[in-house]
């Protein structure tokens, strides 16, 4: 039998997938499956380098999209041309399949899409007499995450992430930014952090988390967040669309009934604070059992598998955020209300133009190039600093500046 | 000091003991606590001491996602591996420069317990690139050596230290009634070292059980050791406090138990020779 | 037993650990220096042209390499005092007539028994957490301000969560010099009407002095690359406020895939942990040869 | 002034009672010497009146005061210990004076004080160095020096000497007897070595699990002891003890006899046996010679005397140095 | 067969010269007794025949066969050292049986010899024990037996009694005299103690600062030391040095007199001085006399006499036993 190992990130929906693999192992009884399932970042590490030195540990590796255009254009993917004559590629969502292709050629099947959006209390708003548009402004939620905290009870406005890293803070403040006029950089690579735009940005994020977010937000990344939120703490929180599923879990959750969401804010120029990230499967480049691995993806990446879940798990638990047919089923619309929202958030997002301005970079939260992970890290523990008030905005961004140029120069992207 | 023992010098002691026993063990306390709890409880405030609801799901579900018994095992490999190798190495080391020294012995030590002030991450392309062409990667023996070479200096140092302290009468008895040095180590130093290899065995236990840089990076199924297995339950996505708490007690239990058991012979080990 | 033969035998003895260490220390090492000089990006592999020094030049003028070394000096330096300082006390406090010593001290040691990363969770989360975790929790219940630990006070918290890791480690070594104290000795100063202070400042601490001289060696040797702690709690920031030497080279290498740049980091860490290591030999290499 | 009375001193450890009601009363400046073999608790009664150890039942009084209940600081007594108890990290000068220091004395008196103890040892030259920088004998000196220094009203002694060689043993034994005739202060010592306690004592305390056998000056316990332990344990070598018809004969159930004082000759004797050892001391010759039914009798001869293992010699014990015991081992007294 | 011959033996530490040029003969069978001051070099020769320590330059013969090449192992010596030096973890048995299963005897002879030896030594019930559960003696005996059950051609001691109380010591030497009698082996035995030294030689060494003073039998050294280190090393209590006018008299530099060949009176003689210190050890009563422009003077007198410090006494010394020395402190054969 030929043995796959396949490399996984260990969030719910794809542990979810190794307890059902049984169906898979019933179709293809030649082939055997051999999970490693790692926290984000090490996962991340442990993929990179393995490919990058071409070890050939892994036959199917969970990446982000993040890495996918960056690794295709290397060559380290292979191409998916054969995941099977009903395996309906077009209905990918058109953002998804964006972002995970290169000069039309798909590089990962996506698992689970996602974007960012607004979670917010219907008690708390009701209270306050406010009523959450769907299309919020920045204005609007800083106004209200003004009025709904109350922090003698402990409930703080709004949680948006603080802790430094470039898939942390820097995943929320890149999107937000894109609303606010900012970008990364120019044509010619020039970082952009002494522009007006970057300094709005930050300035409103600093002083909204101070008025109405909550102690210790520095530290505070998605889960530190979602803790926070389902144990009531949060008016309004503003992260990735999967978090919908937990929010309203009454399981997990004290506010499971009373939450409600809104597409993430904008400034009214044209761009909405939301990112587009989707968990893929990719085969890499060199792998001597390519056929399997396609085999497998196109089954965990399929319509099949969606009605599996369904099936086996209800349909609240099915993996969100790849196929338009999944938001066209009625019966996933009632199960998870959610489902509009998180449609229209990664519709409206557009990875090959992310931003108001130009630039030469693809990724909404991210920029598409290899140094973005050391550089945003480095830009996201000065931001962090400015929030927690070791360092003020002005310097947090002169600081950023700088790195951003000394890296820059380094890689020998700006001349 | 055989003085009577007034009463309450022995209740204020016991008070004082006991509360610093507390406030230490109580971040573990806590965490065996909160893997009983539902992920709900897990982060409620006010927080839930021990009226709370009991469930072992957690286990269950850790159980359930993850090959306990296999990361368990690889653990098991690679402590007992790696030490068996350190001994076979350290100990004729320790031997040689506890009885046999050269004006060199002490920078040689000193320079041995240097080579571990190398930041792990700072080596680990290279180390990669050639455990990729050795065909090492992920295999038991790669981290077996690894882990070997990491805590070779803390063994030779451990039982040099311990080798200091017998009498080399003893030594020279044996030589007079004619045994060779590979008898000499076997027949005699050996078995009077018994307490202080075991102490250095248990140290270097403990230091590759808890190893999380090595064993992450360089393992993927095959090899991978509890360290892994804990790597996969801290989700940045989810809430995964309380089986986090789950795995971790399981990833503890077993060195615990054991660290438990014979803390005698930890406590003499530890102590490096700084007690005469 | 000074004779040719065992010395010799002695030479040969020690050789296979000497020869594999030095292996295991010169071979990554000369590669990293390698490396170090090259332009090598893991994630552009082919691309890799030779830059003299322009890796060192970086890293040595990268604004976070000062801070860096300062977060990383005052990170061992005050995990250092706080063990030693802890583990005195706690040494002499489990000398005392505890009842049920035994269990009080499994607890002790239970600590050094947790993996890093484990234990840097727990705290992070269950315990520092300034809204849901417990320490916030004590704070409201007598009516003060919860420590916003990782904001306000990062680099401690860090310092907190490795000084717990170790206290056991030095508490173990200090407790067993305390014992190791000769009775008669003991009973002079008794004789003499030494108070219990007298006692301790004249009799006690010089006593442990060479016990104090270990762990702050080994001590010295794992802190000076704690990592796991940092990245799992704040990432090296809020700004640069908890990124010490051993991060930065992370960053390098696993978040930039900056082999080049790494591997100068790496080499600068060498040198710098060698520094200490000479410092710290001259300090305490007469107290380890009594 | 440092009388010490001991009471139905008492001591158990757990349910072994180590000191069995120990009465003794030790005079204002007398020489006090403990003997008796290894474990009878000539330690445990020493630390008794030190207050090192409680004592379960009894009384001490020092000076007329029953110290029972204050701390070993406070009863105003010094001790040498076996091992000497220094203080490894200070200086014999800091040794010395620890005492002092802790009983607030000035700096200065403290150094004149410890200047004049210093040099009454012989120990100006080395006041700067470590303990461990000294030889056992200079070792020893301080840790009298750190005895005498406080002024006590009494010396305590356990085995200072055993530590150190024969030859230093034989000075230091002068100098301690010196130095208290000159002091004058009482002192108690604790030996095993019967030379030690037969030039130092002005009296003797044989100890026996526990109990006191005797108590007498050195002399009285050689010539009068009161019963055979006493008798065995005094006088190096041993007593010779006869049962059986030679001792019959005397009217006793056991009688003693010391090696010097058996006679021997070629010729004649009462007692006629074969020579099995013959050490030859310069000055001395040991015989043990085994003699038919009575048993092996060591005898000490003049120094030149030429007998050698396997001959045949006779031995008459000198009838004034008999010993006569009893059945219950008590001397009978005539 | 055992004899064992040095030539121009040196050994260097480092650069400190610890043995300087030392020749001499042990003859089959001889029991040869090292002595000397502590740090002469008596373990260090002693270690340098065993094997333990390569010599610095000289010839080691061992019935003829040059041995400085040899291992330990192969000069078929057996050593008994000061601490036992047993293996703590195993049986008496096999403390004894090592030497023979290291050298490839079969089980049930190394069965059989172990059990004639521990027969001979009283060790039999002992045999299954520990070290650790044995009292110091009996360690001492299971010692002695691992090195006899090898039947080397050489004993080698170093201080084997040292650790031992006096009055184990006694037996002990006697046993260990017994031993080698009937062994008929050759025995090198180090000790600093005068008494074992005496009375177990056949012949002395006395060594100094790493060379040998005389060599010659205790009797021998005892009455004709043949320089001021030999005669003051031998003999206990010391002998009495006088130099100036007593000596000049005689013809001499210093003139030496042992303390049992002074006579006392207390109406006349030689010299007229005052009792410091008078010991009275029962048996014999030492005096420590102070005699004016001659100094301090030791004398042995009989066990009864009753003098006290501070009484004037007067001193002869018997002229027949006085050892003159000239100005290099050799001794002026008359
Ligand atoms: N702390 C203690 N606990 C229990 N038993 C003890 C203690 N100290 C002494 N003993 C016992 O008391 C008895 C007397 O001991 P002690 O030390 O006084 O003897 P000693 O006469 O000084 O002997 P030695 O000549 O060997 O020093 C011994 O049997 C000893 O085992
Ligand atoms: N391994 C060594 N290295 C350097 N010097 C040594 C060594 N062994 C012994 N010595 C020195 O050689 C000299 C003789 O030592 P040795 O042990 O032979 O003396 P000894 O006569 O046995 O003394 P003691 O009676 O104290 O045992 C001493 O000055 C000692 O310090
Ligand atoms: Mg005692
Ligand atoms: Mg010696």
């Amino acid at each position: 039998a030929t043995k796959l190992t396949i490399a996984t990130v260990n969030n719910g929906d794809m542990v979810r997938m190794q307890s059902l693999t049984d169906d898979f192992k019933a179709k293809n009884p030649d082939i055997d499956l051999e999970w490693v399932t790692l926290e984000e970042n090490t996962l991340r590490q442990k993929v990179t380098t393995d490919i990058a030195t071409k070890a050939g540990q892994f036959d199917v590796l969970t990446i982000g999209t993040y890495e996918v255009p960056i690794w295709a254009k290397k060559g380290w993917l292979v191409p998916l041309d054969n995941l099977g004559a009903n395996y309906d590629v077009d209905d990918l969502l058109p953002p998804i399949r964006a972002g995970l292709s290169l000069d039309g050629k798909l590089y990962a099947a996506p698992f689970y899409g996602e974007s960012s959006m607004v979670m917010y209390r219907k008690d708390l708003f009701d209270k306050a007499g406010l009523k959450m548009p769907e299309q919020p402004t920045w204005d609007f939620i800083a106004d209200a995450a003004k009025k709904i905290t109350d922090k003698d009870n402990g409930v703080y406005g709004i949680c948006l992430r603080g802790k430094a890293g470039w898939g942390e803070n820097m995943a929320f403040l890149t999107a937000m930014s894109n609303s606010f006029g900012a970008r990364w950089f120019d044509e010619k690579w020039q970082p952009q952090f002494d522009q007006p735009e970057w300094k709005n940005t930050l300035n409103f994020y600093v002083n909204l988390m101070k008025e109405a977010g909550p102690p210790g937000a520095a530290s505070n990344g998605f889960n530190e967040n979602l803790a926070l939120f389902n144990s009531g703490k949060c008016g309004m929180w503003i992260d990735a669309t999967v978090a919908a599923s937990f929010v309203t879990n009454p399981k997990d959750s004290k506010v499971a009934d009373k939450v409600g969401f809104a597409l993430a804010p904008n400034n009214g120029l044209g761009k909405n604070a939301n990112w587009l990230w989707a968990w893929s499967l990719a085969v890499p480049a060199g792998s001597k059992k390519a056929d399997a691995a396609e085999k497998f993806i196109s089954w965990a990446t399929s319509k099949d598998y969606l009605n599996l879940v369904a099936s086996k798990e209800g349909w609240a638990n099915v993996p969100p955020g790849t196929r338009a047919s999944l938001y066209a089923n009625p019966e996933y619309q009632k199960a998870a209300p959610f489902a509009k929202m998180t449609l229209d958030s990664i519709n409206s997002a557009d990875p090959d133009h992310p931003t108001v301005k130009p630039v030469p970079y693809t990724g909404v939260q991210f920029v598409a190039i290899p140094e973005f992970q050391g550089l945003g890290t480095a830009v996201g523990q000065q931001f962090s600093a400015a929030l927690a008030g070791s360092s003020t905005v002005d310097a947090a961004l002169a600081a950023a500046q700088a790195t951003a140029t000394r890296e820059m120069t380094k890689a020998g992207y700006i001349k | 000091m055989a003085r009577r023992i007034t009463t309450t010098r022995r209740i204020t002691a016991t008070a004082g003991g006991w509360l610093a026993g507390f406030i230490i063990f109580f971040p573990i306390l806590w965490m065996v606590l909160t893997s009983f709890k539902t992920e709900l409880d897990a982060f409620s405030t006010p927080p839930q001491f021990l009226f709370f609801h009991w469930t072992t799901e957690n286990y269950g579900i850790v159980q359930h996602r993850s090959d306990y018994i296999h990361h368990a095992m690889n653990s098991i490999i690679l402590a007992l591996g790696s030490t068996a190798l350190g001994l076979l190495i350290g100990i004729p080391a320790a031997w040689a420069m506890a009885f046999a020294p050269t004006k060199r012995t002490r920078s040689t030590l000193l320079w041995m317990l240097s080579t571990k002030m190398m930041p792990p991450v700072g080596v680990l392309v290279p180390i990669y690139l050639i455990y990729r062409d050795t065909g090492l990667l992920d295999t038991h023996g790669g981290l077996i050596f690894i882990e070997f070479m990491a805590n070779l200096p803390i063994i030779v140092w451990m039982l040099y230290t311990y080798f200091k302290e017998i009498p080399k009468d003893i030594l020279e008895a044996a030589r007079m009634d004619g045994a060779t040095i590979g008898k000499e180590l076997l027949y005699v130093l050996t078995p009077m070292a018994i307490p202080g290899i075991a102490s250095t065995v248990l140290l270097n236990i403990i230091l590759a059980w808890n190893e999380a840089f090595w064993t992450l990076n360089l393992t993927t199924v095959n090899a991978a050791p509890l360290t892994v297995f804990i790597a996969s339950y801290s989700s940045p996505e989810g809430l995964f406090w309380a089986k986090l708490s789950a795995a971790s007690t399981l990833a503890i239990a077993p060195i615990m138990v054991l660290g438990w058991f014979s803390q005698k012979q930890l406590v003499r080990g530890l102590t490096f020779g700084a007690v005469k | 037993m000074a004779t040719k033969q065992s010395t010799t035998l002695g030479r040969i003895l020690s050789a296979p650990s000497i020869i594999l260490l030095f292996l295991w220390m010169i071979v990554p090492l000369a590669m990293t220096i390698w490396f170090s000089l090259l332009r090598y990006n893991l994630l552009d592999p082919g691309q890799e042209s030779f830059v003299g020094l322009l890796n060192y030049q970086y890293f040595l003028t990268d604004p976070a390499f000062f801070t860096a070394l300062f977060n990383t000096l005052i990170l061992v330096g005050s995990v250092l005092v706080i063990t030693v300082v802890g583990g005195v006390l706690l040494a002499l406090l489990m000398d005392q007539p505890i009842l049920g010593r035994g269990i009080v001290r499994l607890m002790v040691i239970a600590p050094f028994f947790v993996m890093p990363t484990v234990s840097a969770l727990v705290w992070k989360n269950l315990l520092m957490h300034p809204v849901s975790g417990l320490f916030a929790w004590i704070a409201t219940l007598i009516g003060v301000q919860p420590i916003d630990w990782f904001t306000n006070v990062p680099l401690f918290s860090i310092i907190l969560i490795v000084a717990w890791q170790w206290l056991p480690f030095a508490t173990l070594i200090l407790l067993t010099a305390l014992q190791s104290m000769d009775e008669e000795q003991k009973e002079a100063a008794e004789m003499d009407g030494t108070p219990a202070l007298s006692f301790f400042i004249y009799m006690t601490l010089p006593h442990l002095a060479r016990a104090i001289t270990v762990v702050i060696l080994i001590e010295t040797i794992f802190l000076l690359s704690v990592f796991a702690e940092i990245f799992v709690t704040t990432g090296g920031g809020p700004g640069l406020q908890t990124t010490n030497i051993a991060f930065l080279v992370y960053a390098q290498a696993l978040l930039q895939y900056d082999v080049g740049g790494a591997s100068a980091g790496g080499i600068v860490a060498v040198v710098l942990a060698n520094i200490v290591a000479i410092f710290l030999v001259r300090l305490i290499g007469k107290n380890l040869d009594a | 002034m440092g009388k010490i009375e001991l009471v139905g001193v008492e001591k158990t450890f757990g349910s072994v009672n180590v000191i069995k009601d120990v009465d003794l009363t030790v005079e204002d400046g007398e020489f006090v010497v403990f003997v008796g073999p290894s474990g009878c608790g000539k330690s445990t009664l020493l630390r008794l009146i030190a207050g090192l150890e409680d004592v379960t039942r009894g009384i001490i009084r020092i000076d007329g005061l029953n110290v029972v209940d204050l701390p070993p600081a406070k009863r105003g007594l010094s001790m040498v210990f076996q091992s000497y108890a220094l203080y490894p990290h200070m200086s014999v000068r800091s040794n010395i004076g620890f005492g002092l220091k802790m009983a607030g004395m000035p700096k200065a008196e403290i150094a004149q004080k410890v200047e004049a103890a210093a040099a009454v040892l012989n120990l100006t030259p080395y006041l700067d160095r470590r303990p461990g920088q000294l030889s056992g004998g200079q070792r020893q000196r301080v840790a009298i020096g750190r005895a005498i220094v406080r002024e006590p009203k009494a010396f305590l002694f356990d085995e200072p000497l055993s530590n150190l060689d024969a030859a230093l043993r034989v000075n230091m034994r002068l100098e301690i007897a010196r130095l208290q005739n000159s002091l004058g202060t009482t002192a108690i010592y604790v030996t095993h070595d019967q030379i030690e306690a037969m030039t130092l004592a002005d009296k003797i305390v044989v100890l026996n699990a526990g109990q006191i056998e005797q108590v007498g000056s050195p002399l009285e316990l050689y010539e009068h002891p009161q019963n055979l332990f006493v008798a065995g344990f005094i006088g190096s070598p041993k007593m010779n003890f006869v049962t059986g018809a030679a001792a019959e004969k005397r009217g006793a159930t056991t009688i003693g006899i010391r090696p010097e004082h058996v006679a021997t000759s070629q010729t004649s004797g009462e007692w006629d046996g074969v020579v099995s050892v013959a050490e030859h001391v310069g000055s001395d010759t040991f015989l043990y010679v085994t003699v038919p039914e009575i048993g092996d009798i060591t005898v000490r001869a003049v120094g030149e005397l030429a007998l050698k293992p396997g001959e045949r010699v006779f031995l008459t014990p000198d009838s004034t140095h008999i010993h006569r015991f009893d059945r219950d081992g008590k001397v009978i007294v005539q």
